[in-house]
């Protein structure tokens, strides 16, 4: 038995030996979730976005700070309000070897609108179809005027996939990704990481690193023990509780920005009580939501006085006042209602993410003050979503994140009468009239005007109370130099080299 | 010629099997610990009001994450709600999920094994295979979906949890009767003329009791188990119920800073399920001597 | 006399829960080289665990050997350390148990039994004792094909030849059978009782036939010992014990034995139970039980007295009875 | 023999057929739309009707179910998963090795401890060894796996940094989910082998075995050990089919990618190929072994051997 278990313990110590040998050539990443699918529009979700924008390339590129570059296309000019030339790179390489052409582009684009791309018809759907001028020139054709199209086309959707490889592979193409980007995929383990490699054709910048690999790690704990000791490289995202640690660990970076994000307390606007506005506005007083976003999220992001995120153009976010509880106003608002606070009853719904319990968990017993009685039903994602649709809840507690910069995406995802994802059941004929104007204007005063009448006419309406507008936070190690976190959350690793 | 013929088997006094079984039990230190335990966690789910300190879902955000104290003796969690007070209501909620999902496993599984091994033939055929069909899905698994299809609850969490449960009771109350009804009272009582349901009642069921006191007691400990895990991956009881797996997996994120907030309800669970083995372990012995050793 | 086997004041205890169990207490026996001694007394009187304090394999916990001697060709094997005592078990020193059902390994097949027995003793190689396995069995009226075969394949009578044959296997000097037939049905205990006395002849053993049956010691001993709770009441050899039985309870046992001859309505019965070994009563064991008693029985121990020449007896009172000539 | 596993083979088609139906049955009323669950929440009315026209989720309950049943046994097609696009069969066997790798350690940790703790504890009965040992098993059976998983975490990971807290690639990430996950079966088998071996050792063949002169060491570790081992074995096929279906908890603490937490993925996306999928196979698996184990059984024990033939 002894010698069994020595032989024991030194395979233990030989195999992990083994394993902790890494050259400094592998950039080693920790990602809350894993990616569901490698095809750019078999998705809709951030883990699946930065695992695509490192195999593909878009025709436009997003800077941090929301304004657009050339990506695959060199050059654009707006031919009319619905028709945009896009002139192509040459000699852009696939990671099969083939070359990049119009044929691509026109295949990936208009795949979008086809059933496989059902995640993101929201951004597709506008879109016409793909002209091909000659074989690195298109024209994209929208259907109707769209100004926000065309930031759209940073987004996952708007990747380039190899024609040739896509229709081969059928079904099964989100498992063998081919595109243009700087790194090309190399193996797949599915719900623990994904490995891909430098694209030594790349046609911009290579990579200063050969082998990315990207570890999906949900706990947050485990994220920055791993980042700690060294396991990981970069680890997002990171959670209020974990902050002054990485702070603290003079090897480690913390990196944080504000992001374009909203998570809200909507009501369903259909529904009595809520459908009275002076009762919608009584709980909102009700609230200390400065306070609550505090306590849950402990310095981390802001309380949202707008529905169009602070660091979205034409935002008019800090130039509100905070808002402040009012429990003698909320009275007042009630009585105008002519609602007795003390009969009502009604259900706070969430999905089970940890912070939305939290946050109703406190607006259950800051209700309580007035004798609302209410009860917290969480419940797994689908479910929840099903419920929401039926369109019978009270109350519930959802996010919203921008992925393209333009202030359209903040609202009429949320708010216009026939989004799918409109679980207020607000239908309001003179925001869907904004909305409609505030797409056909390019940017400029005018449209900045239209949006900041939206916004305060939503302050007025109060379909949903603001709770939480977050932030990217991304714990470094740091010998990684070049890395920054992306305000849209789909962080890039092409800039990123080792200084030991 | 063992052991049990060299020393003869003394003259025992008789007694009531009730109160033989008791005594047999109060001689085994650990059953005992167990059933004290069992006893103070009763208590403390019947009057909960009276002894916990705090309301269990009164917050205080002013003292949050606060560490063992005079004040809150097993500290804060993250809405600054006493952990005591908390565990205490979280009583309630364990032995009424660990009991009531048993006595839900018990009912159908029992009457189930018990039609099974009474009628045999194809009646039991068929349930003994529907009953394998649900052992071959695993309990968790199994669990989970129910609740998955039924929405986390209370009281679909006690479903699940025994539904779950229900092919185990049925092969042993089955495997009991199919024992017992071969013997010769049985035979005596039919040939006496009694009915099948008054035989079932009369003579099966009691004589089939011992190990289904047995399994139960262990199954409230595995069912309190279970449902502990289903909360603790968020399909349990909902906020701000207090429930020890919930609350676990609550302050699961904040172990790195404030491992109280887990290291209590771990340990209250694991109190419980200790203390319930402890007992179905001594109730074993005691039930069947020719078992202890 | 040459004995081989003397065992003197030998008291065995079982520490159980309730108190303490005097399975032998104070025991006495000799048997000489080539005899075999008849071994009798009811279930409890601690004939087994005699047997098994000889082969020193009382389960500890919770039984102890607390004193006494058991000197074996003049050694004394209480004294031996364990590994000498595996020397003798089994190649000196063999037993038969009482339930060859539960005797034998049940997932081992039974050739495998008896070699494992023939390489522990002789130096052979492991195909050797594989055939002297084989050899045994045909000794003992197996067919040699089924050595390869489970226990379980055997009926009864078959398996108990098959646990002689692991015990004659290497030729012992001393065979304790521990109530070698109680377990088997009637026809087949007459089959294996021939079996070993025939077996015993051909291996001239000595041996100790544990029983509860005076119809089988008639059959096969030299001597008998009677035993009550745990001592030996009496001892002498067949004729003269079967003559002329001198201790109470001995005689108790005869009448209770059924005679062809005789035509009675209803067999007499010891009254009374054994005694409760953890409470044995004080002086004479079977007083409380035996009719002639006196008051001196329940205060003084009996020690063995010879009556006759090899004829003992632990009853002073009847002892001395018999030399006087009266009747019992 | 070959006419046994073949008998229990074709016995377990209306097993699994009816496992298929209750698994059927239980989605069928679970709430949430798969259409909705697939496309997303920003998927048009059309896309999400096309989608349930495609995947059949307007039909009648008994012909989905028959549909499905004809797929999979006709073509051996368990459909592809929703949300992955990929088959269903590809999805579980990429996650069945970790799965299996973690039940394996689990249950050879726990064969390595348990056995010999309980052999020990059943030889020295009553002695501090048995007492401690029982104590621990004891507390093992009761240890809530995810609390002890918590524990080891905050031990082994965040104090000491000794292993890594998570990940399943290397052999050191393996070690901390695995004991996680060993620590009730230690306890059951060292329970079990412990009532096992007390049973064998106060056997009459044992007693034999030891008249017959054999050395201690022998007598237990042949005689006794191979008998009480029978019973042992039994225990350690079913815990491991338990651990390879039901190492839910453990993998979602340590992120196992396995299929315990696919399974939980799947229920939760409301991804119904997968699902079924998964409970199939988990159900097959679970069988398999289950006759793997009564095979062992009988290579053990002769007896029922026997029986079988």
């Amino acid at each position: 038995m002894k010698k069994f278990s020595i032989i024991f313990l030194a395979l233990i110590l030989a195999l992990s030996l083994a394993g902790t040998s890494l050259a400094k050539d592998t950039l080693v990443v920790a990602d809350q979730y894993d990616a569901t699918t490698l095809d750019p529009i078999g998705h809709n979700d951030y883990p699946t976005s930065r695992a695509c924008s490192h195999i593909y390339d878009t025709l436009v590129f997003l800077n941090h700070d929301g304004t657009l570059r050339p990506g695959l296309a060199e050059k654009w000019e707006f031919l009319t309000d619905k028709d945009y030339k896009m002139y192509l790179r040459k000699g852009v390489k696939f990671h099969n070897g083939d070359e990049m052409t119009a044929a691509d582009v026109k295949f990936s684009l208009e795949r979008a609108n086809t059933p496989a791309g059902s995640h993101i018809h929201t951004y597709s759907q506008d879109l016409d179809n793909v002209e091909i001028v000659d074989d690195y020139t298109v024209i994209i054709h929208l259907k109707k005027v769209n100004y926000p199209f065309f930031s759209s086309l940073v987004h996952s959707w708007g990747n380039i996939v190899c024609k040739k490889v896509v229709e081969a592979a059928g079904d099964d193409y989100g498992m063998n990704p081919v595109g243009t980007g700087p790194f090309k995929f190399k193996e797949w383990a599915k719900g623990d990481h994904y490995t891909f490699e430098r694209f030594d054709d790349y046609w911009g910048e290579k990579a200063k690193f050969k082998t990315l690999i990207v570890r999906s790690i949900p706990e947050p704990t485990n994220r920055t023990i791993e980042l700690e000791t060294g396991a990981v490289d970069i680890a997002y995202p990171v959670t209020t509780i974990e902050l002054a640690r990485i702070e603290e660990n003079p090897e480690l970076v913390l990196q944080r920005k504000v992001i374009p994000s909203t998570t809200y307390m909507g009501f369903n606007v259909h529904k009595a009580p809520f459908d009275n506005v002076k009762v919608r506005h009584a709980i909102h007083a009700l609230l200390d939501t400065v306070n609550i976003q505090r306590a849950v999220f402990r310095g981390v992001g802001q309380t949202p006085r707008s529905l169009i995120p602070a660091v979205t153009k034409y935002s008019i976010n800090d130039d509100l006042p905070a808002h402040t509880r009012n429990v003698e106003t909320a009275k007042k608002l009630f009585a105008e209602a002519g609602v007795n606070p003390a009969t009502l009853k009604f259900i706070i719904r969430s999905n089970e993410r940890k912070e939305r319990i939290d946050m109703a968990t406190i607006i259950q017993a800051q209700l309580a003050e007035v004798g609302i009685q209410t009860e917290i039903v969480q419940q797994e994602w689908g479910a929840y979503l099903n419920v929401l649709q039926q369109k019978q809840h009270d109350v519930f507690l959802l996010g919203w994140g921008l992925s393209v910069p333009d202030p359209d995406y903040a609202v009429a995802g949320l708010l216009e009468s026939n989004a799918g994802t409109n679980y207020t059941t607000f239908d309001d004929p003179k925001l869907n009239e904004m909305l409609v104007k505030g797409r056909s204007l390019p940017d400029g005063e005018e449209r900045a005007a239209v949006y900041k009448e939206m916004q305060l006419y939503i302050n007025e309406q109060l379909p949903m109370i603001y709770l939480h507008n977050d932030e990217a936070i991304a714990g470094v190690r740091k010998i990684v130099k070049g890395f920054e976190v992306d305000p849209f959350e789909v962080h890039s690793f092409r800039g990123v080299y080792f200084e030991e | 010629m063992s052991e049990k013929e060299i020393i003869p088997e003394l003259v025992r006094k008789r007694r009531s099997p009730f109160v033989d079984v008791m005594m047999r039990l109060a001689k085994s230190p650990l059953a005992m610990f167990g059933l004290a335990i069992i006893f103070v966690l009763v208590f403390c789910a019947i009057f909960a009001e009276l002894i916990s300190p705090y309301s269990p879902i009164k917050q205080d955000l002013m003292h949050m994450f606060e560490t063992p104290s005079a004040e809150h003796w097993l500290g804060t969690d993250e809405f600054g709600r006493d952990i005591l007070s908390r565990l205490i209501y979280g009583a309630r909620v364990s032995l009424q999920v660990g009991f009531i999902a048993v006595g839900i496993a018990l009912v159908t599984g029992g009457m189930l094994g018990a039609v099974s091994g009474y009628y045999s033939g194809k009646l039991d055929n068929i349930i003994m295979r529907v009953m394998d069909v649900l052992l071959s899905i695993p309990q968790t698994l199994l669990a989970i979906a129910i609740v998955a299809a039924l929405g986390p609850s209370l009281m679909n969490l006690m479903i699940a949890v025994g539904i779950s449960a229900v092919p185990t009771y049925a092969r042993i109350v089955r495997g009991s009767v199919l024992s017992i009804r071969s013997m010769e009272f049985i035979e005596a009582a039919r040939a006496a003329g009694s009915s099948d349901l008054r035989i079932i009642l009369k003579h099966i069921i009691p004589n089939s009791m011992a190990p289904i006191i047995v399994q139960s007691t262990l199954g409230v400990a595995s069912a309190i188990l279970n449902a502990a895990g289903l909360s603790f991956i968020g399909l349990g009881i909902q906020p701000p119920n207090p429930e020890w797996g919930a609350m676990l997996s609550g302050g699961r994120q904040y172990i790195r800073d404030y491992p109280h907030m887990t290291l209590y309800p771990g340990l209250a669970i694991m109190l419980t399920i200790l203390a319930l083995n402890f007992l179905g372990d001594g109730l074993r012995d005691a039930l069947d001597p020719k078992l202890k050793r | 006399m040459d004995n081989m086997l003397d065992i003197r004041n030998l008291t065995i205890h079982y520490e159980v829960e309730s108190g303490t169990v005097h399975a032998v207490e104070g025991l006495n026996l000799t048997l000489g080289r080539g005899e075999s001694l008849g071994f009798v007394g009811e279930t409890g009187a601690g004939k087994t665990t005699t047997a098994l304090g000889i082969m020193r394999l009382i389960p500890n916990p919770p039984g102890k050997i607390k004193s006494g001697e058991i000197i074996f060709d003049g050694e004394n094997l209480l004294d031996k350390s364990e590994a000498e005592m595996r020397k003798i078990r089994g190649e000196k020193i063999a037993m038969i148990f009482q339930d060859p059902m539960t005797s034998l390994n049940p997932v081992m097949t039974v050739d495998k039994q008896i070699a494992e027995m023939i390489s522990l003793h002789k130096k052979v190689t492991k195909s050797e004792a594989l055939k002297l396995a084989g050899d045994m069995l045909e000794l003992v009226g197996i067919r040699r094909e089924r050595m390869h075969d489970y226990p379980h394949q055997f009926s009864g009578g078959m398996k108990q030849r098959v646990v002689i044959a692991i015990a004659l296997a290497c030729d012992p000097e001393l065979l304790i059978a521990d109530e070698p037939t109680t377990a088997l049905d009637v026809t087949i205990q007459a089959q294996v009782l021939e079996l070993m006395k025939e077996l015993k002849q051909k291996f001239s053993a000595s041996m100790i036939l544990i029983t509860h049956d005076l119809g089988i010691v008639a059959e096969i001993c030299d001597k008998v010992a009677i035993m009550y709770a745990g001592r030996v009441v009496e001892y002498a050899d067949k004729r003269s014990l079967y003559s002329h039985p001198i201790h109470p309870y001995t005689r108790g046992l005869f009448r209770s034995v059924p005679d062809i001859d005789e035509d009675v309505d209803e067999l007499p019965v010891i009254p009374g139970l054994m005694p409760d070994p953890v409470n044995l009563p004080s002086g004479c064991a079977f007083h409380p039980r035996c009719s002639m008693a006196t008051e001196e029985c329940a205060k003084v121990r009996p020690e063995m007295q010879e009556a006759e020449p090899g004829h003992f007896a632990a009853c002073p009172f009847c002892v001395k009875k018999f030399m006087n000539g009266e009747a019992l | 023999m070959l006419k046994y596993i073949l008998r229990r083979i074709i016995m377990l088609i209306p097993v699994l057929l009816g496992v298929a139906f209750c698994v059927f049955t239980l989605l069928y009323f679970t709430p949430g739309d798969p259409a909705r669950m697939v496309l997303g929440d920003l998927a048009t009315d059309e896309a999400i009707k096309e989608f349930r026209d495609k995947e059949g989720l307007n039909d009648p309950f008994l012909v989905q179910f028959g549909n499905y049943i004809w797929k999979a046994v006709a073509h051996g097609d368990i459909g592809r998963s929703y949300s992955s696009k990929r088959p269903v069969m590809q999805e579980i066997l990429t996650a069945f090795p970790y799965t299996l790798k973690l039940s394996a350690f689990a249950m050879i940790i726990a064969i390595i401890i348990g056995i010999p703790c309980g052999i020990i504890s059943a030889i020295k009965q009553y002695s501090w060894f048995d007492t401690i040992t029982m104590i621990f098993a004891m507390i093992g059976l009761s240890m809530p796996v995810f609390w002890l998983g918590l524990l080891l975490i905050l031990f082994f990971a965040v104090r000491l940094r000794w292993l890594p807290s998570s990940g399943f690639s290397t052999f050191k990430a393996m070690i901390l989910p695995s004991v996680a996950l060993a620590a009730q079966s230690i306890s059951m088998v060292t329970r079990m082998t412990r009532s096992s071996m007390l049973e064998v050792i106060r056997a009459d063949y044992i007693r034999t075995a030891r008249a017959k002169g054999q050395k201690e060491s022998i007598v237990i570790g042949v005689h006794a050990l191979r008998n009480a081992l029978i019973p042992v074995v039994t225990l350690c096929g079913l815990q491991f089919g338990q651990l390879l279906s039901g190492a839910i908890l453990t993998e979602s603490i340590f992120a196992v990618p396995g299929v315990g937490r696919l399974m939980v993925n799947a229920i939760m996306s409301r991804d119904y190929p997968m699902v079924q999928g998964g409970v199939l196979f988990i159900a097959v698996t679970f069988s398999i072994v289950n006759l793997l184990v009564d095979l062992l059984y009988a290579y053990i024990d002769p007896r029922i051997k026997a029986e079988l033939k």
